[in-house]
Parts: structure tokens; C-alpha cells; sequence
């Protein structure tokens, strides 16, 4: 995805154990503050049915 | 590669004769320059057809998918790689198919030489390491080693690694070749260029699917494609689509393919579709120590999880 | 920071809410420290009301007023009929509490097998109205939860917006919807307006989802059916400080749910019947206690012992810490095992292969190179475990150097040396709690400080000494530690940086190791010296590889989980006991041996199982048989249609017994062939797309 | 720009990181509201086509956790 | 029908006059091959070309064309209702296509505009275009137009025919249509030497040096055609891409779909191909052409069969050679024609013994 020109930030895996609840808190804040910083996805996004 | 049609000739009259197969596959002289016709042959006379010279670019592996018959083919470095991903995954037993080893020097990139030559071209002969092409009103001699498919320049498994007879003897293989210097270059962009550049790389594709049906892998009854329940790809010309489909495809190829450029070669527009799947099998071999159809005895890298696979990118 | 000493005094410090603690160290030096809280570990003790209990009931107590039991029946008190778990039976941790009350429930069952299933009455099963195909009518319920939702989410918005969503037929806001009474008003709903699909927007599915399809099987529903949006724990909780984004939110999962839930298909759940027979790996004496539970609750059990006798490890072990003789007790147990008739003993056999699932195994026997076929429904794997051989302390090199069990065999032997040698070292840790064995062997101190004792009453005035690192006799194993020391034997701490060491010569083994409370170096010239080695598993890698059973970095297995299942694996259907799982002593693993017995009870009693609903189903037709789906299911779930099949040969298709629905083969087929029930393609990307429309 | 509120689409494996968001809840752990949850009984679930299809459907950002 | 001279000096702003009535369309090279484009403002058709690599359907028949759209949004009166898509039907004009291209249109109009039958999204294209063609002096090896009922200088299909004379163009306008551009282009120098265009026709025809035989297609039995044995031969190399039907100016075929996404949905339609398994796939499962062969079968029965019999107007090939040059393997429709026109049932029955 990366070399197709998707930001990095666009996708995030991690591994959380059902009793690490602080580490889900955290995870999600790094996230949305990562997807807050590169902005909105305009590149691979369909809005509406494009024909050519 | 001259002497190798004769030699092809001789093994498949004799496998057909010893009946040890029902059919041999090969390829047949086209009927325009620089193109050749996979056949099938299984009487004399349709051996006496049989081809070989440095336009076999297409993957004879794309033949044997699901065949009941006993069947001979002949195949080159990349062909026979594909046959090993067959046989593994379970789309032709070995014992049904008698493997002609072609060690190849190199297949000729039609496209590349019909923009470096002026008008039509008329006639093509060939020698050891040189290639000489009429048009209308000149002849240019070209060394072959110019006029290439990029993926044959790269190439280092020219030998098949998997066969019952070989037409001649082991090649050298190349060993100084920087496979991924294009894909690293990419890499360096940023990403508003890269898009771009898949824009523009991408945006003559007519939805064809020659390069999906000219690759072995690529053998699933339904493509994702043409998936309905639900249909969430659309199948017009909208870039967006045009270019999920050929990410998907190349990820479904991850691992598996032998980057033998048939896609390519098919491809009527001219689109240089190995960026994607070259990319995955770079990845492929950094990450898993992994390259495609070398040995029967293992699944490609992204049909078994191992303990050691790296997980870097896991938070 | 561990420090060893002695706590004479803890003052509050005045005008602050600090401790101070005053205490002597090891050197005999006084510390004084302050803290600002300071946690007391107190031990374990009987309820007097308890005592008084027992003493109404007959029950002897041991003198530490804990219930007194026999080693080799440690759930049986001393009334008949009554048994005894938990902590009340000794000081103990909760894996073990426990095994004691599964080990006293099929202690109970043993006595209670003839009466089984005669007073329970078959339930009553509710007919399942057939929706296939049947427009989707859909019965949303909000929950309020009291406050915890109504807080911060507006219920009633959520509700007029759950009514505009396609297929909606019914909504309702619910003050609590896990109620008794809520849940017959649901059912009640649900026949009054034929609602074929139900999407509850209250807590975590994890905890109430059971609950809610109980409700839907009651009204005739099929259970899958259902969808649950967890409007709580993700959205209330934890977005107090800004309600309307919360609401936001909650829409837009009540929305994924519904469109979700409109795709849902009613799932059968496979039954399958448990063949009533067991069978138990080692007959060591886990193993055989294992079988006999099994065999006096009316289960025919086979044994495949590896060894050619029965006994395994206990037939080394000369006597129990509560002083029984284990020679004779072992001999009663063997006899009891033979002597059954529902108890079948392969000794000298292996198991050389394992194919099929819960309830249905199927085994080949190896004897020499005579082979039998086996069909079982539980296994239970007690292979056991033995001493390990030291490579330190040049044992091996000198006769009057001994492993714990050597001198075990001595004293069964009533050797004569014994009584007439000067003096004996026990050294204890020997190859336990070391850099590449971490674990303790738990065992080797009661059973030294045992022997030690012994050694005492042949001869009193043998010089006895023991080498350790910590004594760790746990629970009412110390009264031995402390008759020990009155009867003279001297304790010397080592640690493990300077080890005692050991040069043996004609007149004796000398063993030069300093004493921990003069600090000065002592040499100790001894007849005969016992090295309490470490207890390693028999580590059986095939065995594991057939069950699919984990085994830890030490090579004594993994169980299902510490203290919820702790004589099971979560491989379904094989369950452990005994030294494989991890060192225990004679009574530990007695009770260990019942436990997984009444486990395996609780399985084979049913008679039949129900598979998951929720589980992989190929498509034939669309399958490429590429191979991936088998390759990569780590449950090997799926297999290929056999070549001489009818129809779809060389298609793949999957077990629904063995898959246990992660959707690991759904993803990685590249045709799009196989589905997941519950977790569709469809009904995932019905959730992805009404994200679109998020508002 | 500021207010622009980013759309996440987590995908949460059924046993380990739904759990700990149920966790999370119950210790009242307050965190920005962008993500919205799809449960997959496990990350092996988790297929490219639901990555593509959530990012064309207009979500900002992919998240997977095991 | 009348003769213009134009002098090359004066074509460039000639077109540029009649750029203010029609839209104008020409080939253009891109990358290393041609295409008919829609020309900027002064963009000039660039002819230095034999044909285009795909043929000029796409100005008709788009291969991805919305037809109606409609929205979802129950907020808006208009919700759940199909309504057409605003097209561009203003006068435009392709400039500089080939006379075999121009004729595949009346074929392709055979099927789009039948008494019973009228296509109007192809329709309206169709008569807002005014054609001009461009005579072929340099045909390729694998051009066969002249025994596929057209040529190199053929005039059905075109508005206005110009013929290259080096220093000018001469141009026949043989529809009103074409005379229309001539005068919006300020093109009316006549001139009276038709002798000059038929010797350019003879010549050109003389350059073509493939031909194919067509003259039993018609009378050859249909069901001994179907049943002949040399199918399986023919279609084992082909690997059912739709380089073939997309490249061919003859082919028609296309498929319906609605894509709807959130609240925004529009029915199009897009080429699709007989190449394709899917072309035939029943929602149960079933296909009626499952295998290779029975595909490859139906395409070329279809060009040099079933049309020949339905609409008895020849084949339904132009001779472009585009399908035999693009084919990734090589299958030729020159090689096809002549087994399928020399097929004799009777010897059929004969070898197979």
C-alpha cells in the first residue's frame, strides 16, 4: 500500500492482550492522533460511481 | 537458443511415439514477426510444427492447469517454477507431466523493439546473441541482449529447476543483476508522487484481464472481480477500481510468482504491471528468505504461518 | 528487594502517616526504616466455626486443625461420604483448591454413578421457526443499563433512529434489557410480531450474548439470529465528557448492527455423539487413579503404559510425608486397577498414531510390533515424570553419593549400613531453580527433611545435616521441618553463587560449605551424601504433536488455564494430571489423577456435544482445491474430498468439529470459497459500507 | 481543518483486544471517540478486501488488532 | 457528390474554424501508440500512423457509460427514482478515421438501430458525429479490408473521404453531413480530378497483401460449422483475455450494472466480452460455455457465421487486423476464416473414420 502512495499512517496493526486495557487506551490515541496528522483520505477513496 | 527447435522436435516425436504422453505442448511458428502460438501437438505432422526461438515469452504452465491427460510441455526457468507452484498446489500431479528443460537466454520484448524501429515490421532473424529486424524501408541489426523483456534481463533462474529431459545444456546464470533497483527507486518517492505515478502507470488499462488470465496463478474459478455477494468492486473504468484490482491481484500472486513477465507480455496496452507483484516477491525474499517454486517439498511463504515470522510491524 | 531478617517493632512516625519498622538482619545487625504502608502476609487458618462443624460431624482434624486425610485419598475426610476440598483440607493456592474439588466431585460421583440421570427430566425443546428466506424483520432494543448508557447516550435518539433503518420493524428502549422480566417481554415480543432478527444495543456481547440467545431459542428463534452492539463498555464509558459524539457513535453502531444482522442466516450447530470409552496415557499413579474414577462411574478405560509394570515413579518412593509405606499402598492400587473388569492394561505399548476429535478419537496401539486399533472419546495423558541424573557434585563417581530415590531404595531395603554410618549430608536445589532449569522441584525438601528423620530413628545420634537454599516444606509439611530440628538435624544455607563443594576419598566425603549465621567456612566429612536432584517431565514431543497439546520451554505440559482449567487442555476432549504437568507429591497428584477424571466425567455424561454454529463451510463449486486452507488452519480443520468421492472430489471441505470458527483459512483462500458463518463476507462488508453514510 | 473529525474502522479480534475495549470500559478509560469497532472472531479473519473496501468506503484509517 | 482541394497550409486553421461548431475528436500518439482523443483548442489530429491501437468504438460506445443515475437519499423528493444521465450531444467530428473503422460502424448499427430495437445513448452519438475519413496509403501486413467487404479508400460509413497528395489534401464529400464540416471548415476550393482518386484506391488496394475467403461462409451447414473439429485446436492456446472483443471496432456487446455507494447510485453499462466465463454465468451456477473451446467457438461463429446468416451482409469484420495483432497468443481470424470457408462436412465425417 505504501508504495502505491497510501500514507503509512493509514493502517495500524497491534497486538493487545484482553487485559491490557491501558495499552488499548494508549494505542488508540497514538492512532488517532497519527490519522489527525496526515488528514483526510482524498487519494483512495470512492465517492461516487467515476466512469473513466 | 537456435539449435533447440530440432532438439524440441526429436524429444516430442519420441515421447509420442513411446506414448509416454498423450500430448506435448509447445509452441508453433506465428503467423505475424515476433509472435509464436502455443499448440498442442499429438500427431507427427504436428510435431513437424513445433517452434522455439526467442519469442516463446508466453507461460506454457497457464496449460496445464487442471489437465487429466498425460502431457509433456516445455518449459523454460520461470515455466518450470510454475509447475512446481502447480504441482503444490494441487493443479497437476507430477507423475502426469513429462518436463522438457529449455535453459534460456532470454525472451524478445516485441513492444520495446517495434518503438525503436520505424514503420512495420516485416520480417526477424535471429542468431546466437543478435537479432536482425526488416521494416519497409531499412534493416537494423540489434544485439539481443538491448532488446530484452526487463524481466529476462534480471533473470537468474534461466536453468529449470525442475525437469525430466533437458534440450541442452545448464546456461549460465546470471549473477550480478540488480533485481529491484526500479522498485527501490519508487520507494524513495514521496507519496503524493507515488500516486501519481500508479495513476499514470495504470490509467490505459481497459479491463481486459490478459495479464490475469495469461498467468498460472491466477486459476480461481470466480475472481474477486467478479465476486456479487456483495459486489464491492466496481468493474468499470474508474481508476480507484482499475488500480484495486491490480493490487489484489499482484498480493494474491505474493510468494508464487516467478516474475516470468507472460502478464506483461499479454498486457495490449503496455502497462508494467511487475511493479506491483516484483515488489511483493522483493518483500517476499527480505522478509521470509522466500522465492517462488524452487522446491516441491514447501509451500509458498504466505500459505504457512512459522514462528519466526517477522512482526515488526505490529504495534 | 528481598532482605532476610528478623521484624522486632513498627511505630507510627508522630505528625506524619509513615511506619517505622525496626528489624535485624542476617549479620545480626538492627535496621530502622520507615514506609508509608507496609502489608502483613498472614498464612491461612480454619474458621473456629468450622472446627466446631467438624467436631459435630465426626470429621478428625490434623493439628493444625485442618481436615485430616489420607495421602493416597486426599479429598476423603474421615467420615465416610463426606469429602473435603479447597482450604480447609491444608494451607493451599487456588490451581490447587481447584483440582481438590474436581478430584471431590468425582469422588462424590463415584458413590453417587448408579444414580445418574435418574431424576433429571429431559428439557423441553422449543420448536425453531424456519426464516430462510423470509423478508428480514428486525426488533431493535436499546438499553439504557440504568444510567451507565442513559448517561451520557440519548436512548430515545438512538431508538427514532434505529426506526428509520431498513428492515426495522420494532424498537424499544429498555431500563435494563438483561432483566428476568425484560427477557420474557423480548420473547413475548418477538412471537407477538413475528420479528425474525434481534439487535440488542447494551453491553458486551462477551458476557451477555448467551443470555440474550437463550431468550431467542425460548421464543423459537434459531440463536444466530442475533446481533448484539456494544453501546456501553465502547461508547458510554469511555466518552463521558462528550455525550453528542457518543450518540453519534451509538447510531452508528446500532446501524453496522442492524445491517449486519439482516444477513444473518440461522446457524445449525452439529451433535455428536461421545464414545463412552477413556483413555488414560501412563499408568503411573495419577494415571491409574485417573482410571479407576473413571472405571467405578460405569466408564470402560484403557491404560497404555509405555513401561512393562504399572507404577511409574511411585514404586522409587519409600514412604509419604504423613507416614504411610508407599510399597503396599501402590500394591492395594495396582490390584484394585487389575482387578477391575472395566479397566483394560497395555503395558509395553505405545501410541504410534492419533486421528479424529473430541468424542471420537481413533488410535493405533504399538506393542513390540504387534498393533491394535482403539476408538475413545477422552484421553487423559498422566505420562509422568522422573529424577534427573546430576551432573555436579561428582555424583556417579562414588557409591556413597545418592539421588533422594537411591536412598529411598536403601531404606525399602532396609539397608544395615544405614544404621551403623556416622553421618549424612542431604544437599539440597540439586539441578532445580538453576539459570537453565528455573522452575522448583517442590518436592525435594519434604522429602529430605523425611529421609533425615528416618536416618535419626535408626541411629539418634548420626550427625544429620541438610544443605539448602530455602526449605520450602508448604503447609502442614513444616511440623516435619520442625520435628527435624528438634531431632538435631543441622540446616546450613548455601546460596547459589558459592555452592558446598564435595571431594571424596577413602575415609569419607568431605563437603566444604560456610555457615550462614557464624560466616565462617565448615568442612563436614560424611558417610553418605543424598542430592535432592531436580523432577523432570518424560517430555513426549510426539504425543503432543497427536493431541496438539503445548508443552512449555521446560517440557511439561501446558494446561488450559491455571485456575479455571487446570487438568484440562483447551484442546477439547484431552485432559492431564500427574508429574507431565508440572512436580507434585503422591497426594497432589492423587487428587490431580480424580480430578481430570471427573473433567473428562463432565464430557463423556453428555453423551452428545454440540458444535459452534459460527464456523467455516466451503463452496465447492468456487473451490480451486489450491491447498492453502489445509496448509494454514492450525486445528487442521479442513481436508480434501477423497478422490473416489461421488461428488466435488479433491474439493476441500471442513470438519465443523474440529474448526473452531478464527476464519484464518477464509481469509487466505484466494476463490473466495470458503465462508464463515456468523462473520460472512457479506455481513462484514454490509458494516464497512453503511460506514459511508456515517453522520 | 481543526474540526475535521477523522473516521477509523478498527477491526477487534473477538478474545484479545475486544476484551481489553470491554476493560477499558469498565475502568472508565476515556479516549477519543473517531473509532468505530467491527468484531472478527480473530485477526486471522482479517482480509485485504475488508482493509480496501473500509478505506474506498471513506474511512481514514485501518486499524487491526490481534 | 463534390471534390475539395485543401492545401495542407490552410488544414491546421481549417480546423480550428470548424472547431467552433463541432467538438473535435482525432488520433493522438501517447506513450508509444495512438488513440482517438477529444483535441484541445489547436490540437492537431496526428496521422504520422498506420491505425489506432484500439478502434474508435469508444466515441460511440464508451466502454464505461453511465445511463441513469438516481439517489437513495430519502431527504430528497426525487429519492429511489431513475433518471437519465445528461449527455453531450452537440455536433463533433472524428477527424482522420480509417475507412475500415468508418464501415464497422454501419455494422455495429445494424444491431443499435433495428426497426424494433433503438439504442440511444449509441444513436444520438452516432448522428451528432460527422466522420471524416482518412484514406490508408500504407496498410499493415495483417490488413485484410479488401476482402472483408471494405478497403483502404472505401467510402461507406464516412461523411467526407480526404486523400493525401503531399502538399494538399484532396477531399470527397459524399454527405451532406460532409459537406456541412467542408463549409464550416472555409474548405471550398473545388476541384474536378476523380481519376486522381481512384488511381490512390487502386494503388492502395494493390498494397494489401492479405486476403481471406469468404465466399461459402454463407452456405456452409451452421451445425457441421459448430461440430467441426478443428475448434479445439484452435482454442487451445487462447487464454480467454478480452484483448480481442475489446480491440475489435465490430464488437457490440455489453453489460449492465448498478453501483451504489452510500446514499448515490448509477446504472451503467460496460463492455464486456464472450471471452469471459462470466459472460454466460446463470445465477445458479450453470454456464452454458464453461470451456475455452465452446467461447473461442462462439466469437468466431458469431463474426463469420451467425451474422452472415442473420443479416446477410457480409461478415462482421472490417479486416483492421487489430484482434491478430493484439492477441497475447497469437490466434488469427485470417487462419480461422479460411478453415472455417474450406470446411467440407462431408470429409469431416470421412477422416474422423
Amino acid at each position: 500500500m505504501e508504495l502505491m502512495g497510501v500514507e503509512p499512517d493509514r493502517l495500524h496493526f497491534s497486538w493487545i492482550s484482553s487485559a491490557e486495557s491501558t495499552k488499548f487506551v494508549n494505542v488508540v490515541k497514538e492512532v488517532t492522533e497519527k490519522v489527525k496528522a496526515i488528514g483526510p483520505n482524498n487519494h483512495f477513496i470512492k465517492d461516487t460511481a467515476k466512469v473513466a | 537458443m537456435l539449435g533447440y527447435t530440432e532438439k524440441i522436435k526429436e524429444i516430442a516425436g519420441r515421447l509420442l511415439k513411446e506414448c509416454t504422453v498423450d500430448m506435448v505442448i509447445g509452441f508453433r511458428k506465428g503467423t505475424m514477426p515476433m509472435m509464436n502460438e502455443p499448440c498442442f501437438a499429438t500427431t507427427p505432422e504436428a510435431v513437424d510444427t513445433l517452434w522455439w526461438d526467442s519469442n516463446c515469452g508466453i507461460n506454457l504452465a497457464n496449460y496445464l492447469t487442471n489437465r487429466k491427460e498425460k502431457v509433456a510441455v516445455i518449459a523454460k526457468g520461470c515455466d518450470s517454477r510454475n509447475i512446481v507452484t502447480h504441482i503444490i498446489e494441487n493443479k497437476i500431479k507430477r507423475d502426469q507431466v513429462y518436463i522438457v528443460g529449455v535453459p534460456c537466454t532470454g525472451m524478445i520484448d516485441k513492444r520495446k523493439i517495434t518503438g525503436m524501429v520505424k514503420g512495420e515490421i516485416i520480417a526477424v532473424s535471429e542468431t546466437e546473441d543478435t537479432i536482425k529486424i526488416k521494416t519497409a524501408d531499412a534493416e537494423t541489426l540489434f544485439d539481443k541482449t538491448e532488446v530484452l523483456q526487463q524481466n529476462c534481463a534480471l533473470c537468474i533462474h534461466r536453468n529449470p529447476v525442475i525437469f525430466d529431459e533437458m534440450v541442452a545444456d545448464a546456461v549460465q546464470e546470471q549473477t550480478d543483476v540488480d533485481r529491484y533497483a526500479d522498485i527501490q527507486k519508487i520507494e524513495t518517492m514521496g507519496t503524493e508522487e507515488k500516486w501519481q505515478f500508479f495513476d499514470d502507470l495504470l490509467s490505459p488499462c481497459i479491463r481486459c484481464y490478459a495479464c490475469r488470465n495469461a498467468c498460472p496463478l491466477c486459476y480461481c474459478p470466480t475472481c474477486f472481480v467478479d465476486e456479487a455477494k456483495p459486489q464491492w468492486m466496481g468493474k468499470g473504468q474508474d481508476p480507484l477500481d482499475v488500480r484495486t484490482f491490480h493490487f489484489l491481484r499482484a498480493y494474491h500472486c505474493a510468494g508464487r510468482c516467478t516474475d516470468c513477465g507472460a502478464c506483461e507480455r499479454a498486457c495490449p496496452v503496455g502497462i508494467n504491471m511487475r511493479l506491483l507483484t516484483r515488489k511483493l516477491e522483493m518483500d517476499c525474499q527480505e522478509q521470509f528468505g522466500w522465492e517462488a517454486g524452487l522446491s516441491l517439498d514447501q509451500r509458498p511463504a504466505m500459505d504457512v504461518y512459522q514462528a519466526n515470522d517477522p512482526e515488526a510491524f505490529i504495534k | 528487594m528481598f532482605a532476610r531478617s528478623r521484624v522486632h517493632t513498627i511505630d507510627p512516625v508522630p505528625d506524619s502517616d509513615d511506619l517505622s519498622v525496626r528489624y535485624i538482619t542476617e549479620e545480626g545487625e538492627t535496621v530502622t526504616e520507615t514506609f508509608d504502608q507496609i502489608v502483613l502476609s498472614i498464612g491461612l487458618q480454619t474458621d473456629p466455626e468450622v472446627v466446631a462443624m467438624a467436631n459435630r460431624l465426626g470429621i478428625e482434624l490434623t493439628e493444625g486443625n485442618f481436615c485430616k486425610t489420607d495421602t493416597f485419598s486426599p479429598v476423603q475426610t474421615s467420615r465416610d461420604g463426606i469429602y473435603v476440598c479447597g482450604a480447609f483440607q491444608g494451607p493451599k493456592d487456588i490451581p490447587q483448591s481447584v483440582v481438590d474439588a474436581s478430584a471431590a466431585a468425582s469422588a462424590a460421583g463415584e458413590s453417587l454413578s448408579t444414580a445418574r440421570n435418574t431424576l433429571t427430566q429431559q428439557a423441553e425443546v422449543i420448536p425453531q421457526a424456519n426464516v430462510v428466506g423470509d423478508r428480514p424483520k428486525i426488533g431493535v432494543i436499546v438499553c439504557e443499563c440504568g444510567i451507565n448508557i442513559a448517561g451520557v447516550v440519548d436512548v430515545p435518539a438512538v431508538r427514532d433512529y434505529a426506526a428509520s433503518l431498513p428492515y426495522v420493524e420494532y424498537v424499544a428502549k429498555n431500563l435494563y434489557a438483561c432483566s428476568q422480566d425484560s427477557q420474557e417481554t423480548m420473547s413475548e415480543l418477538i412471537k407477538e410480531k413475528g420479528l425474525n432478527r434481534v439487535v440488542v444495543a447494551a453491553c458486551t456481547p462477551k458476557t451477555h450474548e448467551p443470555l440474550f440467545q437463550e431468550t431467542l431459542i425460548n421464543a423459537g428463534l434459531n440463536k444466530y439470529l442475533f446481533e448484539m452492539c456494544n453501546i456501553r463498555n465502547h461508547d458510554s464509558w469511555v466518552h463521558k465528557n462528550n455525550p453528542d459524539l457518543a450518540t453519534a457513535k451509538a447510531k452508528d453502531l446500532v446501524r453496522m448492527a442492524v445491517s449486519k444482522v439482516a444477513l444473518m442466516q440461522p446457524l445449525p450447530e452439529a451433535e455428536l455423539n461421545v464414545n463412552q470409552t477413556a483413555l488414560v496415557v501412563g499408568g503411573g499413579i495419577s494415571g491409574m487413579t485417573a482410571a479407576k474414577s473413571l472405571a467405578s462411574q460405569g466408564y470402560t478405560t484403557h491404560i497404555v503404559e509405555a513401561g512393562e509394570r504399572l507404577g511409574g515413579n511411585a514404586h522409587h518412593i519409600f514412604k509419604t510425608a504423613t507416614g504411610d509405606r508407599v510399597k503396599d499402598k501402590l500394591a492395594a492400587l495396582v490390584d484394585s486397577i487389575t482387578g477391575s473388569d472395566n479397566i483394560k492394561v497395555h503395558l509395553n505399548t505405545r501410541l504410534s498414531s492419533v486421528e479424529g476429535f473430541v468424542g471420537n478419537f481413533k488410535s493405533t496401539l504399538k506393542n513390540g510390533d504387534s498393533e491394535s486399533e482403539l476408538e475413545y472419546g477422552v484421553a487423559v495423558i498422566a505420562t509422568g515424570g522422573t529424577a534427573l541424573k546430576p551432573d555436579e557434585y561428582s555424583y556417579g563417581k562414588d557409591p556413597r553419593i545418592l539421588t533422594s530415590l537411591e536412598l529411598d531404595q536403601k531404606l525399602i531395603a532396609g539397608d544395615p549400613a544405614l544404621k551403623t554410618m556416622k553421618s549424612a549430608v542431604f544437599i539440597q536445589c540439586v539441578g532445580s531453580r538453576e539459570p537453565d532449569r528455573l522452575y522448583c522441584s517442590r518436592v525435594c525438601c519434604t522429602h529430605s527433611i523425611d529421609n533425615a528423620l528416618e536416618l535419626k530413628k535408626l541411629n539418634p545420634d548420626m550427625d544429620v545435616y541438610v544443605l539448602y537454599r530455602d526449605i520450602r516444606t508448604y503447609g502442614e509439611r513444616e511440623y516435619l521441618y520442625k520435628k527435624a530440628r528438634q531431632a538435631g538435624v543441622i540446616f546450613i544455607r548455601y546460596d547459589l553463587q558459592n555452592k558446598p563443594t564435595l571431594t571424596a576419598d577413602d575415609n569419607g566425603v568431605r563437603i566444604l560449605a560456610t555457615d550462614h549465621v557464624l560466616q565462617r567456612p565448615v568442612e563436614i566429612t560424611a558417610d553418605l551424601v543424598t542430592l535432592a536432584s531436580a523432577v523432570i517431565p518424560n517430555k513426549d514431543e510426539a504425543l503432543a504433536q497427536f493431541y496438539k497439546v503445548p508443552l512449555n520451554d521446560d517440557g511439561f505440559f501446558v494446561e488450559k488455564h491455571a485456575k479455571l482449567g487446570p487438568s484440562e487442555f483447551a484442546t477439547d476432549g484431552v485432559f492431564l494430571c500427574g508429574l507431565s504437568h508440572y512436580p507434585k507429591p503422591i497426594d497432589e497428584a492423587i487428587a490431580q489423577g480424580r480430578a481430570s477424571a471427573s473433567k473428562a466425567i463432565t464430557l463423556l455424561a453428555k453423551e452428545t456435544i454440540h458444535t459452534s454454529g459460527t464456523i467455516a463451510e466451503t463452496e465447492p463449486a468456487i473451490c480451486s482445491s489450491c491447498g492453502v486452507c489445509v496448509s494454514i488452519c492450525p486445528y487442521s480443520a479442513p481436508s480434501f474430498i477423497e478422490a473416489e468421492a461421488r461428488m466435488h472430489a479433491g474439493k476441500a471441505s471442513i470438519n465443523p468439529v474440529l474448526c473452531k470458527g478464527c476464519g484464518l483459512c477464509v481469509a487466505s483462500c484466494r476463490s473466495g470459497a470458503i465462508h464463515l458463518k456468523g462473520f460472512d463476507n457479506d455481513q462484514i462488508f454490509a458494516q464497512i459500507f453503511t460506514l459511508n453514510e456515517a453522520v | 481543518m481543526s474540526d475535521w473529525e477523522p473516521k477509523i474502522v478498527s477491526f477487534l479480534c473477538n478474545w484479545c483486544s475486544y476484551g481489553a475495549a470491554d476493560l477499558a470500559g469498565v475502568g472508565r478509560m476515556q479516549y477519543p471517540s473517531n473509532i468505530r469497532v467491527i468484531r472478527i472472531p480473530c485477526t486471522g479473519r482479517m482480509d485485504p478486501k475488508f482493509a480496501l473496501t473500509a478505506l474506498r468506503e471513506g474511512a481514514d484509517a485501518v486499524w487491526v488488532s490481534g | 457528390m463534390t471534390l475539395v482541394k485543401i492545401d495542407k497550409k490552410n488544414w491546421a486553421e481549417g480546423l480550428t474554424a470548424a472547431a467552433d461548431a463541432y467538438r473535435l475528436y482525432g488520433p493522438v500518439k501517447e506513450k508509444d501508440y495512438h488513440q482517438f482523443k477529444a483535441l484541445e483548442k489547436g490540437e492537431m489530429p496526428d496521422f504520422d500512423m498506420v491505425n489506432t491501437r484500439l478502434s474508435p468504438k469508444a466515441l460511440l460506445f464508451p466502454q464505461s457509460e453511465e445511463m441513469l443515475e438516481f439517489s437513495l437519499d430519502e431527504s430528497r423528493d426525487d429519492h429511489h427514482i431513475m433518471k437519465a444521465v445528461a449527455t453531450d450531444d452537440t455536433p463533433r467530428a472524428v477527424v482522420g478515421i480509417r475507412p475500415c473503422d468508418a464501415k464497422s460502424t454501419l455494422l455495429v448499427k445494424l444491431n443499435f438501430d433495428t426497426p424494433d430495437v433503438k439504442d440511444p445513448y449509441w444513436l444520438n452519438a452516432y448522428h451528432a458525429t460527422t466522420f471524416i475519413g482518412m484514406a490508408c496509403d500504407t496498410p499493415l501486413s495483417t490488413c485484410f479490408c479488401t476482402t472483408a467487404g471494405c478497403g483502404p479508400y472505401h467510402e461507406e460509413g464516412l461523411d467526407m473521404l480526404v486523400m493525401d497528395q503531399g502538399d494538399a489534401y484532396l477531399a470527397k464529400l459524399l454527405t451532406d453531413k460532409g459537406k456541412a464540416f467542408a463549409a464550416a471548415a472555409g474548405w471550398s476550393e473545388t476541384a474536378d480530378d476523380p481519376a486522381v482518386f481512384d488511381a490512390g484506391r487502386k494503388a492502395a488496394e494493390g498494397r494489401i497483401v492479405s486476403t481471406v475467403k469468404t465466399d461459402n461462409l454463407a452456405d456452409t451447414d451452421l451445425l457441421e460449422l459448430h461440430g467441426a473439429p478443428f475448434w479445439d485446436d484452435i482454442a487451445f492456446s487462447c487464454i480467454n483475455c478480452g484483448t480481442c472483443t475489446f480491440s475489435c471496432p465490430t464488437c457490440w456487446c455489453f453489460d449492465i450494472q448498478d453501483e451504489v455507494h452510500g446514499k448515490s447510485g448509477v446504472r451503467m453499462k460496460n463492455w464486456d466480452s464472450c471471452m469471459f466465463p462470466i459472460f454466460t454465468v446463470h445465477t445458479t451456477g450453470h454456464n452454458p460455455r464453461d470451456t475455452k473451446t465452446q467461447r473461442v467457438r462462439q466469437r468466431f461463429m458469431h463474426k463469420l457465421k451467425y451474422f452472415v446468416d442473420k443479416y446477410e451482409a457480409g461478415i462482421m469484420c472490417v479486416g483492421c487486423g487489430r484482434c491478430v495483432r493484439q492477441c497475447p497468443v497469437n490466434i488469427d481470424i485470417r487462419r480461422l476464416c479460411e478453415q472455417m470457408n474450406s470446411f467440407k462436412p462431408a470429409d469431416a465425417c470421412a477422416a474422423q473414420g
